[in-house]
């Protein structure tokens, strides 16, 4: 409610570092930092909320935060996805509290205001009654989520109403899209409902830390090695392409260092693979059927993971994606979904569930480490030293790795800049250059406010 | 209820909260049946008070001794950083409630537990709670769990993972 | 201890709004609007500490919250009442940690200073060895609050040594207040101590939930008509008079579907009926004698309820203060008093207090279902729709009801604008004018500062 | 202490406190005694460290088994919006102590409570704790909660409302 | 182990938590044996997950029974203003594992303890949390508390004072 | 990241009041205030970090905070001491959680890089493979603090690095330093670990406490009066001279009313005194046999108390530092060292422990007493009338003891001026003229900006 003023000044010295490859350490926790991004990139770009297949029928809803504002997201009886906003336009209380059902009408426990699937208000305890003319129902339906968008079973919105339309904010995300999740008839399907917990880190280094740094891997989650599970080469989950794609988005598509996949087509069953060739164009196809782990996300806090896991014999892969909901600068509310081809057998299914439970959400064993490093680098990042925004100490993190050397391989198959290591800090310094950009849109406009 | 038999199923569960608070895993698997089937169900908010809010077909854990097995020897590697250095961590077990099962020797053991975790030099400690039921079962005299399966009560889990084991 | 600038912009847009009987969501739990409230309205306006019959016998104190600073009310040898700041003055601790008690001095912990009741230094440990002339006893009496008044028993401070006479400030809420209070001989008293519990809200929508919202009655508590307790009309609460009185005052007289109350004079004992309309004007002893609730409230966080309980046969009435002391944009301390007429008889009293157990404070079975809405209103006010200044989304609550439309009924016997419908937002809009006019006064003069 | 009765008397408690955790309500009803008295006493801050600081003439409960059966029976209507949904409570019993009252099949039973409850998906979750005593005694050999007073530790409550039982 | 001292020890570590909780401390002395050693070493976050993370060198209590006297005679003077006016503060007992120690009437006794406290009408309350290594005997048909070592569980303690005893 | 222009009226109110002896309430827990310090105060002055016998050999490490930086103490191989920041270089995690071990290598779970005892990076996994010449590795060593010293084994450091050097902000501190820590042969040794625990206060109201103020012994330890442990006699601890010395450090020189102290030399065994003779000069040996309490501290943070205990026949003296380290405003985690001379017999290093642990740290009988008072002056500090920075509540805590009126005793032998009584409030005043005349610094820089 207070007019405020940006420095400039540390925004320019941010700018240059983050040209030389070079991320100030201040911006990570940054309570004013934080404060942008909260309007200007959750703001004003695309959310996922959820997948078709959790809204199976009409009437079915759930209930979803893009960020801090509720989200009602239903299926109206005419099969389309409505997002409100989950707050009574009465006066304005938490119109839902659960997290997922089915219903025609949402009545408000305050004064009994009622709304359909399609949020018209459609009753009004005692409505004419007690109000007249200075009353129009069309005026108080419940306010839409601005925008809602799909693509390949994938709801998303934005609060922004001029922002660009979903298929051109995903751009050729969406070719990859088409890999991990239209390779089957039928598409994916969601097991359940989402995992949630809320974890110590900031929602960019979750981010990043997914999307953009399989050279995490060989230290993070060295114990897979030491458990034999995982290669002892420490290059193993180098092997492959990074993948820069348009807004921040990437991909990372690892093989292994025969350049094949571990097993074709991800150890999915033989059975499948003609379907996977036919939903899928060749180039698409031959991605797929070389690759090992497609590892990425789309910005700002969506992420994904399609690995293999088992062994000989009994391999099988899924679809992880995860959501990274900020709860202020620290903490990060973690919604992640297992997901599995609808055409899959159901003993696979079973299968690569469990594997999915052994490895990643919070009881995963790889991702109880991830947890502690993002924990560690909230605390280290409070301090005089790290927080000075003049750099007076050099506070800065490195992501030099393969700048202005690695170059991209022009004969990858499949669009954006491909390059032929997924040990870079490519998709990294993508993703910040795009957060600067978008903090930084309008700053002048504001300070003449 | 047998006193007895009480007595000596309640210090099977202090005994397992003793092994897993003092980090003595290995020892903590020889508590468990091979046939043990562990899980822990999620927790939503569902519609209605009456309403069942648990959901059987997503867990947290969906275990076999085998796989407990293996989560347990990945804690004796030296990079299991989630764990090294260590928490510390303390199960509160209490209102236990033990009644026959169908077969003899074999019991339905209910319990709350209340576990709190304190992780390096920070003042914030973390805590999850809610109920387990088990199947408890003596075998050549020894008592062993048989099957767990644990319940949230939170929709949203707090701790920052969920590396202890409940 | 920074300088701020308002944003007069999103000022302008409020006022306008609020004209039309809408208020944007975005000011309910606004930290910047919550720091000018807690200055420029809890700052200013007077606040409710005790009634007298807590304070027995000269000795007796109370230690209270005028939101954030820390109050020790007590009752000097001469039987008055003073209020001090209940801080130390030599370095400042909270001098008395007590709820109640009775004392003839306060010693600090830390150095041993005392005070007597009438705020005195009257005792420093070694004084005359270790001060010399540089300290006089008299400049380190304990600080005062700039101003105390009571009315009907009612004691109020004000830490504006300038604000208006409390009987001023009251107006014509103090005809009601001697209906409320004044009924009886001996007026009324509190039982025991207040309850107290925090509860998930922003005091703004706790003080109009009870002073200007009848209407939510029939959905809120519509539990209560599934056990039969209440009528099937929704319009039950509806019945009689909602008067607005002057500084955001306003109280609902609540009468029934016939215009009369449910059993006279709030099913007391017929034999006190004489003692009323002795105590009051017949004005007032008419309004009792056809009331069946009175609920309302002082601006800016006082609020009350008079209702009737029971059953034919077994009617019992008594009156219910309760504070809703801030504690930061999202959470309220209740303080809730429980009072009932001092001349009434014991048993009458004891059964009036098991009702007034089973529907109000905490574990009430009416206000339990009232704290579940004010939460759900916190829950949906942190997001950028419902934050948006600019009003986007046109996040507005409505206060629509009787706009323009219901005009006050002239034959009301009382004093202010009594409307002839309590479902109505007439006091809502009153108290948030009333609200704005405090915020906003004095801006410029802050942005020149 | 016959331990028999001390396990009778403890599963009882337990019982009670799964019932409640578990809504059911209607069960945990059963378990009262028709001449029930079930307080809950304010907690307030007083002069000097021997001081009661129990006010008996105000209270959060002031019960009969009839107003709890009426508070039960609220809490299955439709409408009785702060428990529907509804949230998670769990109360964890523990310190039980027992000894025998004055009639024959009577004991004073004192314990402490700490109850937890997790609403919605909201993170922080509420709790309240303290002590109870109780009287506890066998009507044709049903054990029931003839008295039960509750002291809450807390001057202040900071659950958002009390519409658990304790 | 016999049920039966399993209940008069466990009734003992109640019944001490029982007096503390309510500020009878000279009550409380009694239940200790004259030669009791009575210490809180500090928690530590060590290198390693297998190391050792309690100090024993530094301590939080380094008692005797006469110096635990002393403590507890300052608590009844007029200026021990810590504890006046009084805290609320609850000994959550649980996870009771008792033993024979190598003397006859003798037992070790480990305990997990989860102690809350509220001061005057702040809203946040306190705790601390651990457990409890005791040796309790009989003297002459009395149970006392003969040895007890404390181990918290955080490194950094996080109520504002020790002025209890655990 | 927003300027911020200060409140130059608020600033020209408290200068004015200082120099009357007052201190405005306001600036105790100020959010602003406490900004202010953790810049201007905590990045700029001395902290303490550990002493030598914490780190015996090379390899020892200790995990430390500077307020928010968390800091890395290491004891290289070539004996050095050396500071880093306890963050990795490459994304910023805290490397080292642990509180104190040996080791040759710090190895970062995320990446894996490794850095030896001199900050020097010496490992990145697969370094050659996938860095090239855009990565030299002189430029990712550990980020040592800017400023690092030792005087009498005790280790300070330092963020600013154009601070004075060690010895100079110390100054004539140094010479009562030689008393307290190098009387002995071998100088002191810290047994164990410090004790660690939150406490609810301002650091600047501890380090006063503890500093400044021998007359609160008298009431807040009145217990131990009660107890017969310390004289009836009120001005029992005001015995001796408060010497006020630069930089805000200062320490009370408590003897006895015989201005003798209780026991020669603190009641250390005679067979060491001829030891701290040889280690002392003349004039400090004279102070050392003459007193029966030492109480001081070197600003900002650093308290020290050495006191005599024990009854005839058993006593004993030891040396409690403390470090204050601020966590907010309202907050506090103090680290308790206790020590003693590495000479003195076993037994007595035993008895002189135990009473460390029956009077001092968290459990100590007469710190338990001052946090109540420490948490008493936090919960009086955040109403309208203590924050009022018009100061039209007359809201200032008095330091006037002694003001304008004891005058310094020139006959004393120390250095700094010697005043002869410790119930006075000079060492305070001093404090807080340093802690304005800090804060204030290049404020006009600032605002020009
Ligand atoms: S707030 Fe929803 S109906 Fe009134
Ligand atoms: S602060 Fe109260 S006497 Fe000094
Ligand atoms: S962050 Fe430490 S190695 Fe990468
Ligand atoms: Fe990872
Ligand atoms: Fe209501
Ligand atoms: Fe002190």
């Amino acid at each position: 409610m207070f007019k405020k003023t940006l420095d400039e000044n540390a925004f320019r010295k941010l700018k240059e570092k983050m040209e030389e490859g070079l991320l100030p350490q201040w911006v990570i926790t940054d309570p004013d930092i934080y404060e942008l991004e909260r309007v200007k990139i959750f703001g004003r770009t695309w959310q996922f909320l959820a997948h078709e297949s959790e809204l199976s029928e009409s009437g079915c809803y759930v209930t979803r935060w893009m960020v801090d504002d509720p989200v009602l997201l239903v299926k109206n009886p005419s099969g389309e996805f409505k997002a409100f906003l989950n707050s009574c336009t009465h006066r304005g209380p938490r119109l839902c509290t659960e997290d997922r059902g089915k219903k025609k009408t949402f009545t408000c426990p305050y004064h009994g205001w009622s709304f359909n699937l399609n949020g018209d208000l459609i009753g009004i305890v005692a409505g004419n009654k007690v109000y007249g003319e200075e009353m129009c129902k069309k005026d108080w339906a419940l306010r839409e989520i601005p925008r809602i968008g799909i693509y390949q079973g994938m709801i998303f919105a934005c609060l922004d109403p001029n922002a660009i339309p979903l298929e051109d904010y995903l751009g050729d995300m969406k070719w990859y899209m088409d890999i991990l999740l239209g390779r089957s008839d039928g598409g994916m399907e969601v097991r359940g409902v989402p995992q949630r917990w809320v974890t110590k880190a900031n929602w960019k280094a979750t981010a990043e830390n997914f999307m953009a740094d399989p050279y995490h891997v060989q230290t993070t989650h060295r114990s897979t090695v030491e458990m034999g599970i995982s290669p002892e080469d420490p290059l193993y989950a180098g092997y492959g392409h990074q993948v820069v794609l348009n807004n921040g988005h990437g991909i990372n598509v690892i093989t292994s260092a025969t350049g094949k996949a571990r097993a074709p087509y991800q150890g999915t069953p033989e059975s499948m693979w003609p379907m996977f060739n036919r939903n899928l164009s060749p180039e698409q196809a031959e991605i797929l059927s070389k690759t090992t782990v497609f590892v990425g996300g789309m910005y700002p806090n969506l992420s994904f993971v399609s690995p293999i896991h088992g062994t000989e014999g009994h391999l099988h892969n899924y679809l992880n994606f995860r959501l990274w909901r900020p709860i202020g600068p620290e903490k990060v509310e973690v919604w992640c979904w297992f997901m599995i081809d609808k055409a899959a057998p159901e003993e696979y299914k079973e299968a690569a569930y469990k594997s999915y439970i052994g490895s990643f959400g919070p009881s995963g064993t790889l991702e109880q480490d991830d947890t502690e490093i993002w924990a560690r680098m909230v605390e280290a990042s409070k301090g005089l030293m790290a927080r000075d925004k003049e750099l007076n100490y050099n506070s800065v993190a490195n992501y030099l790795m393969g700048l202005h050397r690695v170059e991209p391989d022009e004969s990858f198959p499949g669009p954006g800049h491909a390059y032929p290591t997924t040990y870079l800090d490519a998709i990294a310094r993508s993703m910040h250059e795009y957060w600067l950009e978008l903090i930084s849109k309008d700053m002048i406009k504001e300070e003449n406010e | 209820m047998n006193a007895d038999i009480q007595n000596q199923i309640t210090h099977l569960l202090y005994q397992e909260a003793y092994l897993l608070d003092n980090r003595k895993y290995k020892e903590w698997l020889e508590l468990l049946d091979d046939e043990l089937v562990y899980r822990m169900p999620l927790r939503i908010t569902a519609e209605g008070k009456e309403a069942v809010d648990l959901v059987d077909e997503m867990t947290y854990f969906e275990e076999t001794k085998k796989s407990l097995t293996t989560r347990v020897n990945r804690l004796y590697t030296t990079s299991a950083w989630v764990e090294n250095p260590a928490p510390r961590q303390r199960h509160f077990i209490s209102n236990i409630m033990i009644e026959p099962a169908t077969e003899p020797d074999e019991y339905k053991v209910r319990s709350y537990f209340l576990m709190k975790r304190s992780r390096a030099s920070e003042h914030e400690t973390e805590e999850i709670f809610g109920e387990r039921n088990d199947i408890i079962r003596r075998i050549d005299g020894e008592w062993k769990v048989a099957r767990r399966t644990i319940y949230p009560d939170q929709a949203v889990i707090t701790v920052m993972n969920l590396s202890m084991f409940l």
